[in-house]
């Protein structure tokens, strides 16, 4: 058990437990399953955000342009769309993972070649990308009415009892986890995040594997930018203005390290998952929302400690191996 | 030439758009004057004070703002009159010191009773229901809220006012708390939203959560953009003034004040093909009364704004 | 020793140049390895060695040059393209990954797949237990590499290297961090890839090592060649000649100094884990020696001395006086500095010029109240790199590229700018170069005759016997005994070190 | 080739001081500074004015004003992402305090002291738990503003006295603005402070290795605790002139600020890896954003494209180094 319990993943698991039973207790329907899948398929988008974030921090380097590159993918496929519905929306589904992942490349080449730091990179980009989506919509919005009904109900489409949306968020994690502990791109992310120098001993190269993690994030970005736009049915400037830090939170709380090479698929699963319950049970136990945004503070500072805790290295400890021996 | 500055809370949202609509229509017809149409893209006061620094700069002759903060926005403003800039509030106000004249796009009672009654007209046996706002510092939404609770006790005696909730204009924020919400009171019968974003997310979440029929979602909402609620039954009916009349009116009021009108109470000042503006004791005004769209006429409507 | 074959080399470079800004770290230089034969790469610290090792990893790109293998001229553009033409090298420092499992660390890069091209864990594992076994390494390979010891680490590496399939493989430094015990193993494993074919290049600046196990040697000055041939043939003076460009006598150093009043003592120090009981007490003018195998737990006792650790029980006294350093600067105000043993981590700060990292200590006393006076900076540490015979091109050259050697210079001359009345030396000539060595030796004799005194953790027994007047012995947090170096034979500071009964060592 | 004969006396130098001036970081910005400046007075016929170039100040000094103590704060290592946080909860509290009836003295205490006690409170967990900064401040900055909205809520606060807006409003001289000073002032403080001082040496000493600097006795946790305490100090500074040019605190207040003082600091030169970096190329850095978005301001484009401005210079001006030393070296 006490070893169950090192896996921060066990121990998020049961905040997670401990949250709901707390909200149940108080608010019975709350736990029925019918809320929680609900509550799964609210938080899918952030968990696949979250899930392209952890392939750029495992590298030692943050995208702080998600949310940017959501947008303005968001927008150029809600404006395709308004402008030829008969594009099917599976091909709008791909343009946007091509386009996510071209905008994620450009702040992959910048990281790359010119070896610029990659929270310089993204602070530019996030201000750039979400310039454009201005430029392009000349800042109109694109709303329900404009969008098709393919557009808008595809992700809303029940397949085995959960919407699509839920099923994407589950491919894109089943797909994470493969990548993560069975590919050479994967474990050279980890390699990356753990020790950059034997990376390049090791014959990793070092810029190009973060390039990739740039695209990875930024496929996942326009991807999302396509489920966002779709979910929230309105295509603005401000679409997921301030989410980049929420995907990194999730991330943090799930145990990615900031300095990067540890992290798991489920753990930002849980991270992520964690952040939708408070954010769905504080309105339902009437807490007032102003008290939202503090909490999750304290839940982002309480992970960030009890993770720290978790990683501290606990010495040599030369008196017990004496002792053992 | 004048040059008269019609400042949004922010750029991008159709109701905005369609009152620039009405502004440039009247700089045609005044013919000597030019419309600035600006404003920041993020609804914050700070954004619009760098605006209105930028404009006084470029000694424009009149402002005319629809402020995302009734009191932050007042020095700048003040610091605008000093420099000789004439200063209006349309639609959201600011505070008296902040500007000349405030015009009301409707009398802030009527509109607060009219959003209680929208709902109440489908709901003969009385039940729950909640307003989601927008921003809960938004002046006109904060007023108009106001205005509802003190109808409700005399005028609607079985409408029961669970909750106030604040989607701060964000859609993803207005969906959750609609979410929310619906989760929280399982009995609720109708949503109010007071404002063009909040309403389509209810809107989007009761069609989404198969309530069609059970929850009627109302309030305010621009008809290009809620058509589709109305085709499908999420909701039954909404109302709203016309923003191009609004912009019209704004920019018809600055021009006045420009060209020598004074703004004191008791004044009337002439809005062009909207007619005239009373202004009360705090120097503000309403326009019209606000209008209903349901499904006999949103299609109509919808092609316009 | 098996016969002189006269076979061609596997690998040669000719004509070989790298420049770093303001540095020729190489210059026209040329080598051959052999297949079944090692050759030891000699020289001074920063004479280049680690430079070519990293060109011939395809680390670094040689400005000019090539490198043929197998007669076949290649170009090494990554590190990748090095190990893919069976080129594998053992780095100075360790490049390995702590967050890993050792079988990772074994097969990173070139992993064994399963289905669909996806890694298989299990072959891999099983594989690399067999390579560690093959070296009786005693190792799982199931662990993260984190819970193994720096000797353990080295053999992972050299596990690796097996694993490649290597017909070249580079050993850069690999004893410096091993005790004897390891390093006996290591020669038997090198034993072994000789056997196998293999052509090694090994680095060293032990001569005993390099007599023991070198066939042929090149030597490296100033980065170029200055000779090559075989060990057998050449005596050690030979080569140090070759290497400093004189003669170096390796003799330790005459110590006149008085010993005086006792000056720093610790009584009873213990730590939760990792030491118990510690006492000791240095004297002025005194070297007290600090003996035991790596991993004894020395350098955790004296970072606690130097504040950096906390105790959990014991007390330290200066001059008398109890105290009780809380942190690095409370022991350098009173008196008491730490030249640390991993000089590019803890000793310099790389990113900032020389006269920098000298005066950072004393800038209270450079400085007028609180503001910088960088003359007096720039007087400070001209005064003891001198003294050291530091080299390098200005006060304002970058630490980062100095050799390992004249960093360390940097961090003594950093430390006697203090004035200091106790000053630790934490493996003090770890990887210094002969020449050097005996500088750092010399300055220690000079420090007492001055009145400091000196107290040196070493792994290096002709050091601790030639330099210290009194030893402490540490094994396994404990102190063993403390001797005094008078007729001291090597076998018992061995044998104390290492638990050894009496009857066993005779 | 390195002279190493023995026993030379190691020169001070080898390059050439007013060359490297020449080629400096700052000397760009400078540069660039002047293009802008001259760009804007061709644009618009409004902007070589006293009273633009005064209104202009009010857009960057409060960011810029805490990007002096960020800069500090980058360069030893760490960063600070809630400053803006720190604001809005500052505000806050002077607005509470301004219902107890406080007068202008006690406001302006009461928002600095809240400023450093946050500040004191992101140092106190990352060098007294050890906790990565980044982190932390992500969590920070939803708890401070989190506790402002729950003390305000959809309330705000207004009403401060006069003598208090001046801080926001007030001139000192003609067009000279009492922010413009303060700011020139904290300027030249911040500038000795880092480049002339002990104290600057040695968070130049933490930025580059802070172990290394730590075995060479300098404090480091202590003076990463200060330079978070002094961030914290500017950003209740920064809420006193913000809070008194709006006359009026809502939790909102200050969104998005902790941003543009970073790419104000980084776009200064300031190396967000820590080490490296000048207060004069922030101060310059400061101009250039002012500039930018007011000379933009003046041509209405919305703020939006303006950041598509700065965002577009600040990859920019980084890579422009860059890839001239690229290709001098294929060259
Ligand atoms: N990355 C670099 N940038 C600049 N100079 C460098 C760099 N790497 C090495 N040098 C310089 O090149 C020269 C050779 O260094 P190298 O590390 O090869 O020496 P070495 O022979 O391995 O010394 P040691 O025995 O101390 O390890 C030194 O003067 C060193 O300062
Ligand atoms: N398992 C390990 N992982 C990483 N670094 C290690 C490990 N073991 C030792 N080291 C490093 O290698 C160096 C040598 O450590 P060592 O094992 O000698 O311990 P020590 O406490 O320094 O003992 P002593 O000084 O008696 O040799 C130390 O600087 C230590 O930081
Ligand atoms: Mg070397
Ligand atoms: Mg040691």
């Amino acid at each position: 058990m006490s070893r169950l319990l090192k896996h921060r993943e066990v121990f998020l698991f049961l905040a997670i437990l401990l949250v709901l039973v707390l909200v149940t207790a108080r608010f019975p329907r709350f736990a029925q399953p019918g809320n929680l899948l609900t509550i799964f398929n609210d938080t899918s988008i952030l968990m696949m955000l979250a899930l392209g974030q952890m392939a750029v921090i495992l590298t030692r380097s943050i995208d702080l342009s998600m949310a940017a590159n959501l947008a303005l993918t968001g927008m150029i496929v809600a404006m395709t769309n308004a402008a030829f519905p008969g594009v099917p929306v599976p091909l709008l589904m791909a343009m946007c993972v091509v386009v996510g992942a071209g905008l994620g490349a450009f702040n992959g080449v910048l990281v790359w070649k010119l070896n610029i730091p990659p929270i310089v990179v993204t602070l530019g980009t996030l201000t750039i990308y979400r310039g454009l989506v201005f430029v392009i919509s000349g800042g109109a919005w694109v709303n329900a009415a404009q969008m098709s009904p393919d557009f808008i109900n595809l992700q809303r489409a029940v397949f085995l009892g959960l919407p699509l949306l839920s099923w994407f968020a589950i491919v894109t994690a089943l797909l994470f986890w493969v990548v993560m502990t069975r590919t050479p791109l994967g474990r050279s992310l980890y390699a990356i995040g753990v020790n950059p120098t034997a990376s390049v001993y090791t014959g990793i190269n070092v810029g190009r594997t973060k390039f990739y993690a740039f695209v990875i994030s930024g496929a996942v970005a326009g991807l999302c930018g396509y489920l966002w736009i779709s979910r929230y049915v309105i295509a603005s400037v401000e679409v997921a203005g301030g989410y980049e830090l929420t995907i990194i939170a999730a991330c943090v709380i799930g145990g990615v390290s900031i300095a990067g090479g540890i992290g798991s698929v489920a753990g930002v699963l849980l991270g992520a998952i964690f952040l939708g319950v408070i954010n769905n049970a504080l309105p339902v136990i009437n807490i007032s929302p102003f008290w939202q945004m503090a909490i999750s503070g304290t839940a982002i500072l309480l992970a960030v400690v009890l993770n720290a805790r978790g990683e501290r290295r606990q010495g040599r400890v030369i008196l017990k191996k004496a002792e053992a021996v | 030439q004048t040059r008269i500055a019609l400042v949004v809370k922010s750029l991008g949202n159709g109701f905005f758009d369609a009152a620039n609509k009405g502004a440039q229509e009247a700089a045609a017809e005044l013919g000597d004057v030019e419309v600035i149409y600006t404003g920041p893209t993020a609804a914050t006061a700070e954004a619009q004070i760098e605006v209105i620094n930028s404009l006084i700069a470029q000694q424009v002759d009149a402002i005319a703002i629809s402020a995302n903060d009734p009191d932050a926005l007042v020095p700048a403003l003040q610091k605008a009159m000093e420099r000789g800039i004439k200063v209006i509030s349309w639609d959201s106000g600011v505070a008296p010191e902040g500007r000349q004249l405030h015009l009301n796009p409707s009398e802030t009672a009527l509109i607060g009773e009219t959003i209680i009654k929208l709902a109440a007209d489908y709901l003969p046996d009385g039940g729950d229901v909640a307003i989601l706002s927008a921003s809960s510092t938004a002046t006109n939404q904060n007023a108009w809220i106001e205005a509802a609770k003190a109808v409700l006790p005399e005028k609607f005696p079985n409408i029961n006012l669970v909750s106030v909730v604040y989607g701060d204009d964000d859609s993803v924020k207005s969906t959750d708390e609609a979410k929310g919400l619906i989760a929280s009171y399982p009995d609720l019968k109708a949503i109010i939203a007071p404002t063009t974003v909040g309403v389509v997310a209810a809107a989007q979440v009761v069609t989404d959560q198969n309530l069609i029929g059970k929850i009627n979602v109302t309030g305010l909402a621009l008809p290009s953009e809620f058509k589709q609620f109305i085709d499908n039954g999420a909701s039954q009916a909404v109302a709203l003034w016309n923003p191009i009349d609004l912009g019209y009116a704004a920019v018809m009021l600055a021009n006045d004040l420009v060209k020598g009108g004074e703004a004191k109470p008791g004044a009337v000042l002439s809005m062009g093909r909207m007619g005239e503006l009373t202004l009360d004791d705090t120097n503000s005004g309403a326009m019209a009364a606000p209008f209903t769209f349901d499904k006999s006429n949103i299609e109509e409507f919808s092609k316009i704004y | 020793m098996k016969p002189k074959t006269m076979t061609d080399p596997i690998l040669t470079l000719s004509g070989i140049s790298k420049s770093f800004p303001g540095v020729r770290a190489l210059h026209d230089v040329s080598l051959e390895l052999y297949a079944g034969e090692v050759t030891a790469l000699i020289g001074e610290n920063g004479a280049g060695k680690s430079t070519l090792v990293k060109t011939l990893t395809g680390i670094y790109q040689p400005d000019a040059g090539e490198i043929r293998v197998g007669g076949q001229r290649v170009t090494l553009p990554t590190a990748h393209s090095a190990s893919a033409l069976g080129i594998t090298a053992i780095h100075q420092e360790t490049v390995l990954f702590d967050e890993m499992t050792v079988a990772e660390n074994i097969y990173l890069g070139h992993a064994p797949r399963g289905r669909f091209g996806l890694i298989d864990w299990r072959t891999m594992r099983a594989e690399a237990q067999e390579t560690l076994d093959s070296m009786a390494a005693g190792i799982d390979a199931g662990i993260k590499l984190r819970e193994l010891g720096i000797a353990k680490k080295h053999l992972v590496a050299v596990a690796r290297a097996l694993s490649i399939d290597a017909q070249v493989v580079i050993m850069d430094e690999p004893t410096a961090a091993l005790s004897q015990k390891e390093i006996e193993d290591l020669y038997v494993l090198i034993e072994l890839l000789k056997q196998d074919g293999k052509a090694i290049l090994f680095i060293s600046h032990k001569f005993d090592e390099i007599y023991r196990i070198a066939d042929r040697f090149t030597v490296f000055r100033d980065g170029e060649q200055v000779g090559k041939g075989f060990i057998r043939d050449t005596s050690q003076g030979q080569i140090v000649q070759m290497m400093v460009g004189r003669a170096v006598d390796q003799i330790f150093p005459e110590r006149t100094a008085v010993i005086g009043q006792t000056v720093l003592e610790a009584k009873g120090l213990s730590h939760p884990t990792e030491f118990e009981d510690i006492s000791f007490f240095v004297r002025e003018g005194e070297i007290l020696g600090f003996y035991g195998l790596v991993g004894a737990g020395r350098s955790e006792v004296m970072q606690a001395v130097f504040g950096l650790t906390r105790t959990s029980a014991g007390t330290l006294s200066l001059d008398g006086a109890a105290i009780a350093p809380r942190s690095p600067a409370d022991a350098v105000d009173a008196g008491i500095v730490y030249v640390p043993e991993e000089r590019g981590k803890q000793g310099v700060i790389t990113g900032e010029p020389i006269f920098k990292n000298v005066s950072l200590p004393s800038l209270g006393k450079t400085s007028k109240s609180g503001f910088l006076r960088m003359a007096e900076e720039f007087a400070l540490a001209r005064t003891y790199t001198e003294r050291l015979d530091l080299r390098a091109s200005s006060l304002s050259q970058n630490v980062s590229t100095l050799s390992g050697g004249n960093q360390q210079k940097v961090v003594i001359a950093k430390w006697l700018a203090t004035l200091p009345k106790v000053i630790i030396l934490d493996e003090p000539t770890k990887g210094i170069d002969i020449g050097s060595k005996a500088a750092v030796h010399g300055f220690m004799a000079e420090l007492v005759a001055q009145g400091l005194s000196v107290i040196m953790v070493s792994s290096e027994l002709p050091e601790v016997l030639g330099m210290s007047d009194r030893i402490v012995v540490m094994r396994e947090g404990r102190v063993i005994d403390t001797l005094d170096n008078k007729g001291l034979k090597p076998e018992t500071l061995v044998r104390l070190a290492a638990g050894i009964a009496e009857e066993q060592a005779a | 080739m390195t002279d190493t004969s023995l026993h030379r006396s190691l020169p001070n130098r080898l390059d050439n001081p007013l060359k490297s001036a020449v080629l400096s970081w700052e000397s760009l910005l400078v540069v660039v500074v002047v293009a802008i400046f001259i760009l804007n007075s061709f644009a618009s016929p409004y902007f070589l004015n006293a009273w633009s170039l005064s209104d202009l100040t009010f857009n960057f000094t409060e960011k810029a004003l805490i990007a002096l103590a960020m800069a500090l704060l980058i360069i030893a290592g760490e960063i600070d992402l809630s400053v803006a946080a720190i604001i809005a909860l500052a505000s806050t509290m002077m607005g509470l305090a301004l219902q107890y009836g406080a007068d202008t003295p006690t406001l302006v205490a009461v928002g600095v002291g809240i400023g450093i006690l946050c500040g004191a409170f992101n140092g106190f967990l990352v060098t007294g738990l050890k906790l990565p900064s980044i982190v932390v401040t992500i969590g920070t900055m939803s708890l401070f503003r989190g506790i402002a909205f729950i003390i305000l809520g959809d309330q705000s606060f207004k009403g401060y006295p006069a003598t208090f807006s001046w801080f926001g409003q007030g001139y000192v001289w003609w067009v000279i603005s009492f922010e413009l000073v303060l700011f020139l002032v904290c300027a030249l403080i911040y500038w000795v402070l880092l480049h002339r001082t002990n104290f600057g040496r040695r968070i130049f000493a933490i930025g580059n290795n802070d172990v290394a600097a730590k075995f060479s006795g300098v404090r480091v946790d202590r003076i990463k605790f200060i330079l978070f305490c002094l961030t914290g100090l500017m950003s209740g500074i920064a809420a006193v002139l913000l809070t008194a040019r709006l006359g009026s605190t809502r939790p909102s207040i200050a969104e998005g600020f902790e941003l543009e003082a970073i790419t104000m600091v980084v776009l200064g030169g300031v190396s967000i890896l820590g080490g490296a970096g000048s207060i004069l190329g922030v101060v310059l850095a400061a101009l250039i954003v002012g500039l930018v978005t007011f000379g933009l301001g003046l041509l209405n484009v919305p703020g939006i494209v303006m950041t598509i401005f700065t965002g577009t210079l600040l990859i920019v001006v980084i890579a422009l180094p860059i890839l001239f030393r690229m290709w001098r070296q294929r060259a």
